[in-house]
């Protein structure tokens, strides 16, 4: 308990680090999670194989095998394509940016099913309404099917977000300094792991409580809503 | 170590790894058989526990729900670390009998593995006794089967055949989960990825190589599952002939 | 809310992470930050030791401006292709399979590796008296190949750090360990959870796997390899690298 | 005539869910050969009386024997009756075979496998000596060519008559029937009962609790009338169809035939 206390500030810090990435990496997700979605539901068949494709080589590959080729491939097939292009000289793919980008786009994937499954669940007529009162498809998608989406989506939105959570962890192995990293490395270095990881545990496992308090009242807040529908 | 030309394709130079091979077959094996032992033990674990949640068990629910809870809710990577680094802290358990097995880094991952597929298992399992049509139950307590035999003739595999599309993502989910156990030092598909990059200093030829195993086994995983449902929920469909 | 989210992520990743860097005179050096006392890290996360302490100085000879890059080991070389640092600065040591992808600077450092387990476990390092026992060692390091060539009957397991291989040492869970000794004595031996332990057998100094000491990386072609050259000589006559030498070892790691 | 032990004797059974209370002293007496049809409004108790019976409801007070054995029962802690012995509870329940309105056939296994499962899993008889029983059960209740079909392959009537042969296939002292043709098509209906006739007419004893009054009036010897937990009126059928002593049998009667 000392050694935690003594540890606070880089503890914190590597939990504000994780945090971040969930963070970050949702918001990634959930564009590509509305793209993908909308590929899959396009009649256009180029989108749909794409989209196809996309899903499921994410559901075949494994989290850490995709970071890991990101955040050491990508840079150097970027810097290949900056080169022979002479678009740009160099950028760099750091471990915050290696991270969020892989888990946004396996959770893109994710969220995808998610988006189309909740589409798919809004009534045909409701599209249709829309258009009998002349919207155009944007703002039918704004105004009408964008805000059900997101409620019909809420239970499988959650757990996608609980899932990501947990995933944030894996970023450690990139060395990005998030909590799981930050508590391994103080744990080996002062020969206690126990007591750090174990802490690392219940941060998590008190980040995944809150977050499913947060989303249990949103969901009861929306579950109001569409009773008064 | 002969180099094949074909296969250089410049970017990417396909005979490191295949320079490497008994490497990948090693970390293939070790990666199915720690998915495929850590899923059965799962399962194993998970059938009195799911019965004694879905009873709602006034001794073991709670327990039983906090173990749940706590591998679900905290990341696999943690639970591995927890195990293998962590039981190293302390003398007790490595002056105890323990020891033997929790100092085998393979052991470590498997126990870890296990018990968080217990904990996912149990509760796909407790769902899908749960929603169990009472009735199918009540026959058979009527008929005077003991609760034993009912619970495997009549509930398990009811419940079992509901839950199977939950169970297949379980499968591909330990599958993927499994290549923590690189971390831990024991040679599984990514690892040996990871020895060929590091062989070679290259960034992309072990991980393509290992993410196209993955896909692999994802693959013949996804198609088994299909037809095995496909078999399995036979009751469900309507009849061709 | 649909544009605020997506404004907000391309916000975060590009203002946050992703910088588009010009030829600009800072260098960027890569270094590990687990391997104690070349390198490491202070309880509040900042990097200390040899090899940084080396760094600074070499960039000062060179009257360039540093930043120090931390990179795990296993992908020090990538980084560098990369370009994410420009130099390696992270006790590597100069093999012939490494200087087939990257240019080393001269030697900066030169110690030999060695083996350390329990007090009197073994008598010698021979393969015959490993065969069958667990040993530690750091994954793509010379001391790996060396192992994986040399002793074929004993079960090497790869770490990605020092530090790994340390705890699981002391946790009994490896027979021995094979390292820079110097890392290992300072680093290990003479902190409190080396206690019990020690080196036996030879110093192994074998030109096929060590080379020739432990130098500079830098890609291929890149005019730097030189300016280190230049810098490490100048600093080991100027008494610069003596005085950070004294400050860790009580002997000269540069060797003969 | 010979002292002969009645196939099954309930006596005084009460039963209340908490402060309600559904069954107040309800008996009956049946002789080998009866077919006895039971009566009544819904929420009179007539379901709940007969899952008493076989013990899929507890009773909290009064006897239950099946062909002279009484199920023992003790009072647990909380002063509920429990059963005393499990295994006894189990094996007079093999004598009561129960057929319910929801057929509730095993959906994950074929017809064959319903209605063999008891014999070879609880009675432990050869699978081959109980695959053709299984048969001749089918024939009886006229299912053919559908032993290996699965239940949501089979339309209501026929799955409830796999109900009746896998309730047969474990060759019981009595059985129950659970409205086993309420939740039917009218269409349907037919076609059950007329497996049932057949079984009264074997000389089976059964209790049926059932809205069909043709079956009542028809096939089976006597019928009890149940209100609000009470019998309020009970007899031959043969009688108490051409006369009714109480007034609410009249209104039920009556409603009935609307």
């Amino acid at each position: 308990m000392e050694q935690i206390w003594e540890f606070r500030s880089i503890l914190l810090q590597g939990m504000l680090w994780s945090i971040a990435v969930a963070v970050s990496s949702l918001m990634l997700s959930v564009i590509l999670g509305l793209i993908g979605a909308w590929g899959k539901l396009s009649s256009n068949s180029t989108a749909n194989r794409l989209a196809n494709m996309y899903t499921t080589v994410v559901r075949g590959v494994p989290d850490l095998v995709l970071m890991l080729l990101i955040f050491y491939g990508g840079q150097q097939t970027l810097n290949h394509i900056g080169q022979s292009t002479g678009l740009w000289g160099y950028i760099e793919i750091g471990q915050f940016t290696a991270s969020v980008s892989t888990i946004g786009l396996i959770f893109g994937a994710y969220m995808t099913e998610t988006f189309r499954g909740a589409i798919i669940a809004i009534p045909q007529g409701q599209r249709e309404a829309g258009i009998a009162c002349g919207m155009s498809k944007v703002l039918i998608f704004k105004r009408i099917i964008f805000p059900q989406m997101l409620q019909i989506a809420l239970p499988s939105f959650t757990n996608n977000w609980l899932v990501l959570i947990k995933t944030t962890s894996l970023v450690s192995v990139l060395g990005l300094q998030e909590l799981t990293y930050v508590s391994k490395a103080i744990g080996l270095k002062y020969q206690s792991p126990f007591t750090f990881l174990i802490f690392a545990f219940f941060a998590y496992l008190i980040l995944t409580m809150i977050s499913e308090l947060i989303f249990y009242f949103l969901n009861r807040k929306n579950r109001m809503v569409s009773r008064g529908i | 170590m002969e180099k094949i030309n074909w296969l250089d394709w410049g970017v990417i130079d396909w005979n490191l790894p295949l320079n490497h091979w008994d490497l990948f077959i090693v970390g293939t094996f070790n990666t199915v058989l720690l998915t495929i032992l850590a899923l059965f033990v799962g399962w194993v674990l998970s059938i009195p526990l799911a019965f004694l949640r879905a009873n709602r068990n006034k001794l073991f629910n709670y327990p039983i729900l906090c173990f749940t809870y706590v591998f679900r809710g905290t990341p696999l990577l943690i639970q591995l670390f927890l195990i293998y680094y962590g039981a190293g802290q302390f003398d007790i358990i490595k002056e105890s009998v323990f020891w033997v097995i929790l100092k085998d880094p393979w052991w470590c991952a498997f126990i870890a593995f296990s018990l968080n597929s217990a904990a996912y298992q149990t509760e796909i399992l407790r769902g899908a006794i749960e929603t169990m049509p009472q009735g199918e139950n009540e026959v058979a307590v009527s008929m005077g089967m003991p609760v034993l035999l009912r619970l495997r003739r009549i509930i398990l595999p009811s419940a079992t055949r509901r839950a199977l599309p939950m169970y297949s993502n379980e499968i591909i989910f330990m599958l993927h989960g499994s290549v923590i156990a690189s971390t831990i030092t024991i040679l599984d598909i990514l690892k040996a990825g990871r020895m060929v990059n590091g062989q070679y200093y290259v960034a992309y030829e072990g991980f393509i190589t290992a993410a196209v195993i993955y896909m692999a086994l994802v693959f013949i995983t996804t198609k088994g599952l299909k037809r095995l449902e496909g078999n399995w929920n036979a009751y469900k469909q309507p009849r061709t002939t | 809310m649909l544009k605020k989210i997506t404004f907000s992520v391309i916000g975060v990743l590009f203002g946050l992470s992703v910088n588009i860097a010009n030829a600009s005179d800072t260098l960027r050096i890569g270094v590990e930050g687990a391997y104690p006392p070349f390198s490491e890290k202070t309880s509040d996360g900042k990097l200390i030791g040899f090899d940084v302490d080396i760094a600074f100085a070499l960039c000062k000879e060179m009257k360039r401006s540093c930043v120090m890059v931390e990179q795990g080991w296993d992908g020090m070389i990538p980084g560098l292709l990369a370009r994410k640092y420009d130099a390696i600065i992270a006790s590597m040591t100069i093999t012939k399979e490494r200087q087939k992808i990257i240019d080393f600077s001269k030697k900066y450092y030169a110690t030999p590796g060695k083996f350390v387990a329990k007090k009197g476990e073994f008598s010698d390092d021979k393969p015959s008296t490993l065969a069958g026992k667990i040993i530690g060692v750091q994954s793509s390091t010379p001391h790996a190949d060396f192992l994986k060539f040399t002793y074929p009957n004993s079960t090497i397991r790869e770490y990605g750090s020092q530090e790994e291989i340390y705890l699981d040492l002391t946790a009994g869970r490896l027979d021995a360990i094979l390292a820079d000794s110097i890392a290992l004595s300072k680093g290990f031996l003479h902190t409190d959870s080396g206690k019990g332990f020690s080196f036996f057998g030879e110093n192994h100094e074998e030109r096929d796997f060590f080379g020739e000491g432990l130098g500079i990386g830098v890609r291929k072609g890149d005019t730097l390899k030189d300016e280190f050259t230049k810098a490490i000589e100048k600093i080991r006559e100027n008494g610069v690298y003596k005085k950070i030498n004294d400050k860790y070892f009580d002997f000269d790691v540069y060797g003969e | 005539m010979a002292q002969i032990t009645p196939a099954l004797v309930v006596q005084d059974i009460y039963k209340n869910f908490g402060s309600l209370d559904v069954l107040k002293g309800v008996s009956l007496t049946a002789n080998q050969g009866d077919v006895i049809s039971i009566l009544g409004a819904s929420g009179s108790g007539k379901s709940t009386f007969l899952r008493c019976i076989n013990l899929l409801e507890t009773p909290s007070s009064g006897s239950i024997s099946v062909n002279g054995e009484e199920i023992q029962m003790k009072k647990n802690r909380a002063g509920l009756l429990v059963p005393e012995n499990i295994r006894q509870v189990e094996r007079i329940r093999t004598n009561l075979a129960m057929v319910f309105q929801g057929f509730h056939l095993w959906s994950h296994m074929t017809i064959l496998e319903n209605i063999i499962e008891g014999p070879v899993h609880i009675l432990g008889k050869n699978k081959a000596e109980a695959t053709e029983e299984a048969h001749s059960l089918l024939e009886k209740v006229g299912i053919y060519d559908r032993s290996d079909y699965y239940p949501n392959h089979l339309s209501g009537g026929q799955q409830q008559r796999v109900a009746i042969a896998r309730a047969l296939a474990m060759n019981p002292k009595v059985m129950l029937f659970d409205e086993p043709t309420s939740a039917l098509d009218p269409e349907l209906v037919g076609e059950v009962l007329t497996v049932m006739r057949d079984l009264a007419e074997e000389g089976r004893t059964m209790v049926v609790v059932t809205h069909e009054m043709g079956f009542a009036r028809d096939v089976s010897n006597r019928c009890i009338f149940l209100h609000e937990g009470r019998i309020e009126e009970q007899g031959l059928s043969k009688d108490i169809f051409m006369y009714q002593k109480s007034k609410r049998f009249q209104q039920f009667l009556n409603s009935t035939n609307n």
